[in-house]
């Protein structure tokens, strides 16, 4: 079990109804780290979501630690 | 040119002031691009919109991609900042300027930035439309295509 | 828009002013080119420099410009002032300014209207040199490569 | 002969010494009255020079009527 702090932004920051949350997980990745908290919070679908760590973008297969910061990052749209 | 290359606002931007600091006396060329908020969308017609920003990992981006500019390109100065918050029709959402010797390297560099700024700059925006309903763009809502 | 998408200027460009008369609701981009004086030209320290034009075919060839953009882009409103007389460094020689829906066109469209003005417009340039010398540009003294 | 205005700008207006004048000229076309006014005021020798007649470009051929109003147009340089 790591425990993994999890911060939202816009759509999923408003599905989940917080804008971060403190998640003690048996998920080994950030993928399954986010399986698990779709399934919780009802995420809707989006096209090519990102995931990043302690401020750097990560893929799905990276690995949590303990103490890791996640942000799950929907379809930007700036400008 | 002082302060950073890529920043953040929660206020009105000032272009003539951001554009003053990459004035430089051996540049004869300076390129800017202004994103505005558009009364419509979609064929929706879009009251206010606001911009949310995951500001740590923005900055962080938006900073490579300006080194990223001054390296590929033969520029000067390079410089976006990107609003947050509340914004009315109207409103400039985003600025970029670029100083340079010669035209050609400042167009390409300004061209290079906002279109890498709009594609890798964790920043949302939720439109707030006339009917009362509102989305996140590209999240609930489609992006009109070709973006603006 | 209000006046004419060609102009002359005697005095300094009010630059925040002319991107006003641009903006439109309906547009999401507005690209700007400031072209400035330099303080050096072919490896020559430059001190003023000062543009005549022959305003009566100026105008109506760069009208015939802003025309021509307007009608090969998809752009709302474009507009070019350039100034004539003495000028000093880090002064605003010319000015484009293009909004549009969308910000390819915008950047197109600008800069086909600078490449435009300064191969088509009758206006030339006197450089006065810091070693008291002075020529005009492309007529007795070459002009550096690739123009700015 | 036909009377014709000539208006000089540049590096032209300074070698013609004035900005303007009016010439009576045997000169049937615009680029034999330029052949005639380079050697009376020793015009230097200009890449892709050109000419407007009545504030409209016109080419070298164009044959000079009474009262027309010609330019010759440097290298220009603007921007």
């Amino acid at each position: 079990m790591a425990r993994i702090r999890v911060e939202y932004f816009a759509v999923l920051r408003e599905r989940a109804g917080r804008a971060s949350e403190q998640v003690d997980t048996a998920a080994a990745t950030t993928g399954e780290l986010f399986r698990e908290l779709e399934a919780r919070h009802g995420f809707p679908r989006l096209p090519s979501l990102k995931v990043a760590v302690n401020a750097e973008f990560a893929d799905w297969n990276r690995r949590l630690v303990d103490g890791d910061c996640v942000v799950f990052i929907p379809p930007v749209a700036g400008g | 040119m002082d302060g950073p290359g890529f920043s953040f606002s929660r206020s009105a931007l000032d272009v003539p002031d951001l554009a003053r600091a990459l004035a430089d006396p051996a540049c004869g060329a300076l390129v800017g691009f202004e994103g505005r908020v558009r009364d419509h969308n979609e064929g929706r017609h879009v009251e206010r919109l606001e911009y949310e920003g995951y500001e740590e990992l923005g900055l962080k981006e938006g900073a490579r991609i300006i080194a990223e500019a001054l390296e590929r390109f033969d520029i000067a100065h390079a410089r976006c900042v990107h609003r947050l918050g509340l914004l009315a029709l109207g409103d400039i959402a985003v600025w970029v300027g670029v100083s340079a010797h010669h035209r050609g390297e400042a167009f390409a560099a300004c061209r290079y930035i906002i279109d890498e700024v709009k594609d890798r700059v964790p920043i949302w925006k939720k439109e707030h439309y006339a009917d009362g309903d509102s989305g996140w763009i590209n999240c609930e809502v489609r992006s009109e295509a070709p973006p603006p």
